[in-house]
């Protein structure tokens, strides 16, 4: 499976919102714990996303509490499961704020999660470290609301590149009707004119669905497609590659950041076989050059990760690593 | 007297047992009719057919001239005809006198909309059905559980209740289906003195009953 | 009439329990919990007029408080209508939706009402997550805020009066029904539909009429879930879950009785923010809590406590 | 365009199949106690599950399966035992929000003792797909519906045959008199809760093939199931294979024919439209309550 690597430095919004933060651990007493809070949704239909990131976090909490924490002071973690409920999302992000009266927030695995509690934080003036995909978290630019994942619109971006130098023009879009595909989906449509690339054809699939030879069909019957573009999340993806490779189709399968992990390969049985997808350096870690700046905190990470958990690193897991140095 | 219910040749039959075949009879106003006849007869059959439960295959059944096949059993509560149970139908988690109220239903006009905000026409009225009902609960001598859960009710007191209910409607005609079945010697007699309290104030009695002692002492006809 | 009728009681201390809990608890994070369940116990007072007292299941009742939520989301935005009309034209909506599904799926019987229902959550669900361009799809919208009387209403105090209020007055109204014509009307039809039918309640009539009003009760509590909360998702308002939570305020609470259903919401809003002690063990302990209330107390929370406390047999 | 309608019909009966084998589930346990028991998903989850990580820890798959049956086959006596036997004058509310209750407390036993990714077993017969038309077919698809058919086959032996099936439908008409006729009420209910839980876990490691699996996996499959069940006719095993099949039918032709992301809502619209002609089911019997 072809990876795409060398993918742009993980991206930061507004360097000046670091400094801020930083003062703000100095100006406490150096006993008290910093309190930091992380909504996720380590259950629910985003799991898939949330749980490396919940691993990665008290990962790198205990490490940096081991090591003396900042500046003499311990790193308290508030973690609450939102379930993928933007309401329970809002409510524990309120009891972030009031009751817990942490200092900083992490967390908002899905982008309806996120949407819901940022007002919670943008009013408190807490930075908020989302970990959602879409580009509204961030657009317009809000003053305590940033984030590491790459946009959808990015991910859009790499695949259309690849395509464009392929030569493979008129696409079909099969997506996923949660949050994740729906959000990728609509970054993609947005985004095809500026590489010349026709969407010819759409289909969708549920979350849970068990067989898309339906869906695949279609997209067959329509000639003219040259490419597949999927974006979607979870176990879906794993049974269109399964499908795909069931009928036994010949058109080049693009799949998304998504399903970056070794799991995808095994579950797809085979499907995914020269199949490609964008995804950060995380998962390339030991093939990066010598020289890539990343190299060295990708492996590092990797190493703990897997030393603690193992289980192959995920790129949902690097997000939260970048926030949380962030 | 004129004919208030007539029966021509009804019949139904469920899935090839014939339970009523070619049943006619006619019964004037203000009288007290019983039918008589073994278990499984079709006595009871016949009831769900006249109170609209049953639809006959065949045969029509006329109240006042109208004929009444096929009609929702609240229209034709609505039209005067109230009928008791064989085995007992009760609001069991309503107390007494909202089992008795509920037979008010159909007298009970107040829209919706005043039902919502409780507006004084509504309180009048709550009023009155309450008033109705202790009136009918006393009539039957069940003025000492008026308040009482209904299934904490012994069975006598439930099968009179159940005859409150049904004269709550105002009937013209009311099927009583074996009112005194598994009552002793005096709950018996209450039931008696009871029936012919009902049939004097004009309302017409179709009785089902297999006590052929009651049945002599107080029918007028008996079929 | 002794005074202390189980409707003066619920409503004398809905009051005191809404006038006393903002001096009692200050921080907003209660003030957020408590509104949450006046919203979910006005939905929740609405579904126990519906499966309570008429005895007619529904597995899908947050179908409404979506169209409640969303109307309060898209109208502002898309069709131009400020919040508070949104509101009404939202149960406005759910009483047509209702009206119109209610006729063919009332004539259905237990199990089978139970599946229709389901179906009607699931479908108005997936209109919600597919329907992008109008509902901003699976992530949601967010909801503007309304204007009254010049000042936008934004803080989650100015919420908490206004859905504290909003419940004092569904309780009112549901007690008013529960003890009219009406009210008796559903008890009967309850407990021997035969028996009501033959007295002359109009069965399809008022089964008809209890399903549109607690379609709106829930499309209310929609749409001021969405104006207190400022963003909806399609899971959050009209999710299979949000609907399973309703049907176990309603029943752990106790059927047929109002006060019942707003603890019963009390306890189902309150077991996730409590459990959270339990981390991982979550899940199991919330199935674990939802089984032992229906054994230990199938009559419901409220009224096995009302008859320990009094003591009497029924 | 045959070819198509062809693999459509095949991604319907493949669907089906699973939601007929989940809806199987059902029949027994409602039969005996009128309880529409939506943990039945979670049966299948639990079967399938134990026999991944069973297989994972060196068992061969056949063996891991048959443990998975049984870890299901407990859970159903659990249940019974330990929860619905207790609740006996609740409702018939009361009895639908235990058994949520009981899919969500098996949910999180399993998020505990497995863990909360993805799993899949292998297909029995590989994954080479069948060509029937230029449309292809996953053996497994084949697998799952023999099943179904063994099922229910057995099941309606079961039911109609022997001692335990008579004294299940028995019970079912009338307990009182069941118990008075010596029929041991307690046992034969608990049976009926260890085979519909069996019955659950093998569709769960029959379908997890295709379906693939993980801890919350357990609820969808419930829905579709109890949906299937409803739409063939609540407690006849014909009628649950049957609701199976159309319902599979009606997602896999509307997703295909007019938009795949209404699928579900076609399948939920052809229940309201068969429920609204037959009020008991494709298959039911109608009951007219005696007065």
């Amino acid at each position: 499976m072809k990876k795409l690597s060398g993918h742009p430095e993980p991206h930061n919004v507004g360097a000046a919102s670091m400094t801020a933060a930083a003062s703000l651990f100095t100006a406490a007493s150096a006993q008290e714990p910093i309190k930091i809070g992380a909504v996720l949704s380590v259950t629910g239909p985003a799991s898939f996303l949330a749980r490396p990131q919940k691993r990665t976090i008290e990962m790198m909490v205990e490490q940096i509490n081991a090591s003396g924490g900042i500046n003499g002071r311990k790193i308290e973690l508030f973690l609450y499961d939102d379930g993928g409920d933007a309401n329970s999302a809002r409510t524990f992000a309120s009891r972030l704020i009031d009751q817990d009266k942490v200092v900083a927030m992490i967390g908002g695995s899905t982008t309806g999660t996120t949407m819901s509690v940022l007002p919670v934080f943008e009013e408190a003036e807490v930075p908020f470290m989302s970990m959602a995909g879409a580009l509204q978290v961030v657009k317009p630019v809000k003053k305590w609301v940033f984030k590491t994942p790459h946009t959808d619109t990015m991910a859009c971006e790499k695949i259309f590149t690849d395509l464009v130098s392929r030569k493979l023009l008129n696409i079909a879009l099969v997506s996923g009707t949660d949050g994740f595909g729906k959000s990728m989906r609509d970054q993609c449509v947005a985004v095809a004119p500026k590489y010349n690339i026709k969407i010819v054809h759409e289909e969708s699939f549920g979350p849970r669905d068990s067989d898309m030879t339906t869906q695949l069909t279609n997209v067959r019957r329509k000639s003219e497609v040259q490419a597949i573009v999927a974006p979607g999340i979870g176990q879906a993806p794993a049974i269109l590659a399964r499908n795909y490779k069931q009928m036994d189709l010949k058109t080049p399968m693009y799949v998304s950041h998504g399903v970056a992990s070794k799991e995808f390969i095994q579950l797809a049985e085979g499907g995914a076989e020269n199949a490609r997808l964008p995804v950060s350096a995380l998962l390339v870690g030991d093939k990066l050059a010598q020289n890539d700046p990343q190299r060295a905190p990708v492996l590092a990470y990797i190493k703990a990760y897997e030393a603690k958990h193992n289980q192959p690193v995920s790129g949902f897991g690097g997000f939260m690593h970048d926030g949380f140095i962030l | 007297m004129s004919t208030l219910l007539e029966i021509k040749n009804v019949s139904i039959s469920f899935g090839g047992v014939q339970a009523v075949r070619d049943v006619s009879l006619s019964i004037p106003e203000g009288v007290v009719f019983s039918i008589i006849g073994p278990n499984g007869a079709g006595k009871t059959t016949l009831f769900n057919i006249i109170s609209g439960l049953y639809v006959p295959q065949a045969g029509a059944v006329k109240l006042r001239g109208a004929d009444i096949v096929g009609k929702r059993p609240d229209l034709l509560a609505r039209n005067g005809l109230s009928r008791t149970f064989q085995n007992l139908q009760i609001f069991t988690q309503m107390s007494a006198i909202e089992n008795v109220m509920v037979g008010r239903h159909i007298h009970e006009r107040t829209s919706t909309v005043a039902q919502l905000f409780s507006l004084p026409n509504v309180l009048r009225e709550n009023r009155a059905s309450r008033a109705a009902a202790t009136k009918l609960l006393t009539y039957v001598g069940l003025e000492k559980y008026i308040d009482s859960m209904a299934s904490a009710m012994p069975y006598g007191a439930l099968k009179r209740l159940e005859i409150a209910r049904a004269l709550a409607t105002d009937p013209k005609i009311i099927l009583l289906d074996e009112p005194a079945a598994g009552c002793n010697a005096t709950e018996t007699a209450d039931v008696e003195q009871l029936i012919r309290r009902i049939a004097d104030t004009g309302v017409t009695v179709l009785l089902i009953e297999h006590d052929m002692k009651l049945i002599m002492r107080i029918s007028d006809r008996i079929l | 009439m002794k005074f202390l009728t189980p409707r003066i009681l619920t409503v004398a201390l809905l009051v005191i329990v809404v006038a006393l809990t903002p001096v009692v608890l200050q921080s907003n994070y209660y003030l957020r919990v408590m509104t949450l369940i006046y919203v979910f116990g006005l939905a929740a007072i609405g579904l126990n007029l519906l499966m309570g007292f008429a005895g007619q299941v529904s597995l899908g009742h947050a179908g409404f408080v979506g169209i409640g939520a969303y109307a309060v989301g898209i109208a502002p935005t898309h069709l131009g209508i400020p919040g508070l009309y949104a509101i009404v034209l939202g149960a406005g909506v759910s009483a047509a939706v209702a009206a119109i599904i209610g006729k063919p799926i009332l004539k259905l019987r237990g199990h089978y009402l139970a599946v229709a229902t389901l179906g009607f959550g699931f479908l108005v669900a997936l209109l919600l997550t597919n329907e992008a361009s109008w509902t901003g799809g699976p992530d949601g919208m967010s909801v503007p805020r309304p204007v009254i009387f010049g000042t936008r209403i934004r803080t989650v105090e100015q919420w908490y009066w206004i859905t504290g209020g909003v419940l004092i007055l569904g309780t009112i109204i549901a007690y008013n029904i529960a003890s009219s014509s009406t009210g008796r009307a559903l008890r009967a039809i309850h407990d021997s539909e035969i028996a009501a039918h033959t007295v002359g309640v109009d069965i399809a009539k008022q089964k008809f009429k209890v399903f549109v009003i607690s379609a709106v009760y829930a499309s209310l509590a929609g749409s001021l879930l969405a104006l207190s909360n400022g963003h909806i998702t399609p899971d959050s308002t009209a999710g299979f879950l949000r609907s399973v939570e309703l049907l176990t305020m309603v029943v752990l609470g106790g059927l047929g009785s109002i006060a019942s259903s707003i603890l019963g919401t009390a306890v189902v809003v309150l077991l996730p923010q409590v459990l959270t002690v339990f981390h991982e063990y979550e899940h199991l302990v919330l199935g674990l809590v939802m089984m032992l209330c229906i054994i230990l107390m199938p009559a419901g929370v409220v009224p096995t406590i009302l008859r320990r406390i009094k003591g009497r047999a029924t | 365009m045959l070819s198509d309608l062809v693999q459509y019909a095949a991604s319907g009966v493949t669907v089906g199949a699973i939601y007929a084998l989940i809806a199987l589930g059902f029949t027994l346990i409602y039969n005996s106690t009128h309880v529409a028991n939506f943990a039945q998903g979670d049966f299948a989850m639990l079967g399938a599950m134990t026999t991944v990580f069973v297989a994972a820890a060196g068992v061969p798959v056949v063996a891991a399966g048959i443990l998975g049956i049984l870890a299901a086959a407990c859970a159903g006596l659990l249940l019974y035992r330990a929860a619905i036997s207790f609740a006996k004058n609740s409702s018939v509310l009361g009895l639908i929000v235990l058994t949520i209750g009981a899919a969500i407390f098996l949910k999180g036993v399993a998020q505990i003792v497995f863990d909360k990714r993805f799993h899949s077993l292998p297909a029995w017969f590989g994954t080479e797909p069948i060509k029937v038309l230029d449309a292809t077919i996953q053996p497994q698809s084949f697998v799952v519906l023999a099943g179904a058919a063994v099922i229910v086959f057995a099941l309606v032996v079961f039911t109609k045959k022997t001692l335990i099936g008579k004294g299940i439908l028995a019970i079912s008409q009338n307990q009182l008199a069941a118990t008075l006729v010596g029929i041991n009420v307690t046992t034969i209910v608990t049976l009926a809760f260890v085979i519909s839980a069996a019955i659950g876990g093998t569709a769960g490691i029959l379908a997890t093939p295709i379906t693939l699996t993980s801890y919350d996996a357990g609820t969808l499959l419930s829905l579709k199931g109890f949906a299937a069940a409803m739409l063939g006719g609540m407690g006849s095993p014909m009628g649950a294979v049957i609701g199976g099949l159309v319902l599979g039918l009606v997602e896999a032709f509307g997703g295909g024919l007019i938009s795949s992301a209404y699928k579900d809502a076609f399948a939920f619209l052809a229940i309201l439209v068969v429920l609204a002609l037959r009020p008991q089911g494709l298959v039911g019997s109608f009951v007219r309550e005696r007065v």
